[in-house]
């Protein structure tokens, strides 16, 4: 167990944990990406990680500003178009885990990346970069996680647009939609791990991160929440995964 | 074989006037079609119907010069310089038909087009809002249907055809054989559309093309017309051939929050520049051109120390 | 006009003629492939050439022994699958011209390259190669070419099979069919050019070859014709087309 | 990275002993995955239902030792060398259970089987007897019907996504990357099965795949298996390997003919060697192979004088 780590390096930790070796898994830039790394280098050797862009298992040395910067495609094994990842690789359902931002989750893990809803503009609505590939992933991974900062206004019982598919109105409403069923769904916050493993498919803490108290995550969230007082606590990074990413994975403290 | 090799202004005059039905290849600051966009720009082309995966600074030009009526796109962005803040304001304000899908569906449209068959099926998209406000918009492309084989529910998606699309890769042939290097994200729109222009950094021989046939990703009977223009993606990146140019990006991310900077910025380096060489004198030339220049191994600008 | 020169010759010189320069052509091996390397060699140097198989204008130097033959991909400006191909090319309404060639052809255009009808089987049939692209070539070509040898046998009432797409019952029962229309459809024999250009869509004599009588075509053809005494003669092939065939395009003599 | 190289023999008994789906990778007298092909007539597979775009010796050999159910194609021959008479002697014979396809429409189910769709719409089949047959033989590869966009009438393909697939390629590593050198027909057959078995002349390092990387047609994600079978195609072409084996192919088309003979064959070539290297050395061994070396330019045997 390291002695001293930032919330970052603990939340790509978790992270990185919950990847399985010879996972295939669709990743974006930032904390996912450095996850998938350290997943690489310790446990998950064998990871394929594809990039929507059209790269699949580059083996870059330089981080990038996104999956459009070459720098991230150094080493690939394999280029193909949009059709060839997205619409082979993760529609035939091969994609394990799909990592997922967002501008907003609601308490049955559907996620907004496109728009919020303002008073201050004549539609009503203030645009922000839109969904992209990550709708996607929330439909065809088998697992779906999201890495997202704890934050009142981003935890909300309905999301103001939803562009990526959680568990919609809860219980069984996704595959009533037609949807493929994923294994499941967590929400990595900087103060705790989210689940939606019950039969309502309602957010539930699954771990506290170490000396986050429940008061600060239910202060923090938007959306009712019962916490357990015996709750568990996220595990701690070890000093192995705290050294690689400090002197391996992000030297240039891009994202950690 | 017959030359499709075209100037730029020359090819850019071909589209009409209003209401053209265009396709862009770039993907946020990667291969963007800057030249030629900058040039519909000058030839003030009018009420297009813009489509693009994932768009970058190629639409937002477009969409800030007035050039754009509807939108059909997935994400936009600068990646980490910034948003396309001149499109959200536009949208914000209700100016643009914007019709969002997500990126497996638009490029799925694109498929379908490329296939020529009437449309695919699909889980992408069901329970999103992308499809509640595409069917509240009765857009034509898409329709919720029941599958035949399985009785389950599927987005079909209509097949597009663009009457152009432009895309911006590394070489070609004369005789308009393509050659893109990296990841291909654009090679099912590009064969989509009814004319594909094609503007290149270079354009290399047909023994150049036979001995790289693995990279060939666009064969001749695709492509309307090849136009060489070195730096034809400035300030964006081309893989193995220059870099993204950080300075003018970083630059670029705050003129597109201000509209009257914005529209400043369009006098001045697109409507006050005759053609995409003036544009790269005006914006530093070769020194500036120089810094940016790709490792032919690395594929992007490596830092030597 | 060349002073001597034999059928074959003279099929390859006519169906090299109908070729236009810029068509995009799908063809096989053997006399197609000679008409169009012929065509490239004059009028046409702007055809393009696409295989099936998954490979777009080669310069092949050697004849091969069929399109999965290496020496016919010498050169190629693109590889690509059948999906590539056909999926692609073809079905978008690219392909100008497509080559064909049949066991039998029925009175409304209708190829048959898989079986022919016999009573010496216990299935009453005796199959041969099936129709592979051929089929789809018939469906979305704008032309379609086939080249036959005339006998009795093969242009027959109604094919046993049908395999690629005429025009089905003749009149505009294709285009009733759902299927794309196409321009025309000739069929080149070793006697006569014929076409469907009636509103009937019935084989009819388009030109006699140069020393042919109606009546050798009749007896041959085993749907009934009418047969103007006046029907044309097809052009005679130059010296020109005569020495290529012969010193370049075939010197080897393997398909003319 | 993890080594997914198996041995034929340890890969062939993975396939189930009766009725499993399998679709080879051949195309008449090119890349034909014979090596694999035989070890699964010597380990007596029954009851396959066999998918093969163009067939060629590889899926005859199967229908000749009697592994074949049903076989799922669309035309099949030795090129100029012949036809596959053993498979058509059993067609004329009813003893196959056989769908006939077209090329586009057997590849396009393909296609909908890599992409994880239901189905494809398509012009092709329509007005043919294939089409026909298929109904009549209430096969589920496809509807005939109206497309809610253009109210025309479509022939919609069933996705297939065989058990197994097998292609022969030039190269892989040992991780699964395969590089695939000239065209590339099998490319979504291979992808569309749930379990991909590549057997290739040679595995290369991970370090060639990256220098490589525009050859690779199939990323290792895709693959179960790599199996290392030098001359694993013989007697049929693999583009820049090897040629074609002119004399055999000659003498087999005369063996297929003949029932007895063809039997014989098997027996003394296929259930009489116990591996493909000895089937090699029976053949001729190294002397015979040496003499169709391709040229590494030409991708064939040159004769050179």
């Amino acid at each position: 167990m390291a002695e001293k780590y930032t919330t970052n390096e603990l939340m790509a930790v978790t992270a990185s944990r919950l990847l399985r070796d010879s996972d295939n898994i669709v990743v974006g830039l930032g904390l996912p990406q450095i996850a998938a790394q350290l997943a690489k280098t310790t446990h998950a050797p064998n990871l394929n990680i594809v990039y929507e862009i059209g790269s699949i298992n580059p083996d870059a040395i330089e981080m990038g500003v996104g999956i459009a910067d070459p720098r991230l495609w150094y080493q690939s094994q394999y280029f193909t178009s949009f059709v060839g990842t997205m619409g082979h690789v993760l529609q035939k359902g091969m994609i394990d885990v799909g990592f997922l931002g967002a501008l907003q989750v609601d308490k049955h893990g559907n996620l907004n990346s496109t728009h919020l809803k303002t008073s201050k503009t004549s539609t009503g609505i203030r645009h922000f970069n839109g969904s992209g590939g990550a709708a996607d992933m929330a439909c065809f991974s088998k697992r779906i996680m999201a890495v997202m900062k704890h934050d009142k206004r981003k935890f909300v019982d309905k999301v103001d647009f939803l562009t990526s598919v959680g568990y919609l109105d809860g219980s069984d409403s996704r595959s009533r939609e037609g949807l493929p069923m994923c294994e499941y769904i967590k929400i990595i916050t900087n103060l705790c791990v989210f689940g939606f493993d019950n039969e309502e498919r309602v957010l539930a803490v699954e771990t506290l991160h170490p000396g986050i108290s429940v008061q600060e995550v239910i202060d923090n969230t938007g959306i009712e929440l019962s916490i357990p007082e015996a709750v568990k606590r996220t595990d701690e990074p070890t000093e192995e995964e705290i050294s690689l990413l400090r002197n391996q994975i992000d030297p240039l403290k891009m994202f950690i | 074989m017959k030359s499709k090799v075209m100037g730029l202004s020359e090819a850019v005059k071909e589209i009409p006037n209003e209401g053209a039905c265009l396709a862009l290849g770039g993907f946020a600051i990667t291969r963007n079609p800057i030249a030629f966009v900058h040039e519909i720009i000058r030839q003030q082309k009018k009420d297009l119907d813009v489509y693009q995966t994932v768009a970058g600074m190629d639409t937002e030009l477009l969409v800030g010069a007035g050039c754009v009526k509807k939108l059909n796109y997935t994400s936009g962005s600068l990646d980490r310089f910034g948003r396309l803040e001149r499109i959200n304001a536009d949208i914000d304000q209700g100016k643009l038909d914007i019709r969002e899908y997500s990126g497996l569906s638009l490029s799925m449209r694109f498929l379908a087009g490329a296939m020529g068959i009437p449309f695919i099926p699909t889980k992408a998209l069901l329970g999103t809002h992308m499809l509640r406000d595409l069917i509240e918009k009765k857009d034509d492309g898409v329709r919720v249907e029941t599958s035949p084989f399985d009785g389950e529910k599927y987005v079909y998606l209509k097949a597009i055809q663009p009457d152009i699309a432009v895309i911006h890769a590394q070489y070609a042939d004369k005789t308009g054989n393509v050659i893109i290097e990296g990841p291909k994200w654009d090679v099912e729109m590009a064969k989509s559309a009814k004319k594909l222009y094609v503007t290149v950094e270079k354009i290399v021989s047909e023994e150049y093309i036979k001995q790289n046939v693995e990279k060939v990703a666009i064969p001749s009977l695709y492509t309307h017309a090849i136009i060489e223009v070195p730096f034809g993606a400035f300030p964006n990146a081309v893989y193995k051939v220059y870099d993204y140019d950080r300075e003018y990006l970083i630059d670029y991310a705050k003129t597109n929050k201000n509209i009257d900077k914005y529209d400043n910025y369009l006098k001045e380096y697109v409507l006050g520049t005759k053609d995409h060489n003036e544009f790269l004198e005006k914006i530093g030339g070769l020194a500036r051109l120089s810094n940016i220049k790709a490792d032919p191994i690395f594929g992007y600008k490596v830092e030597v120390s």
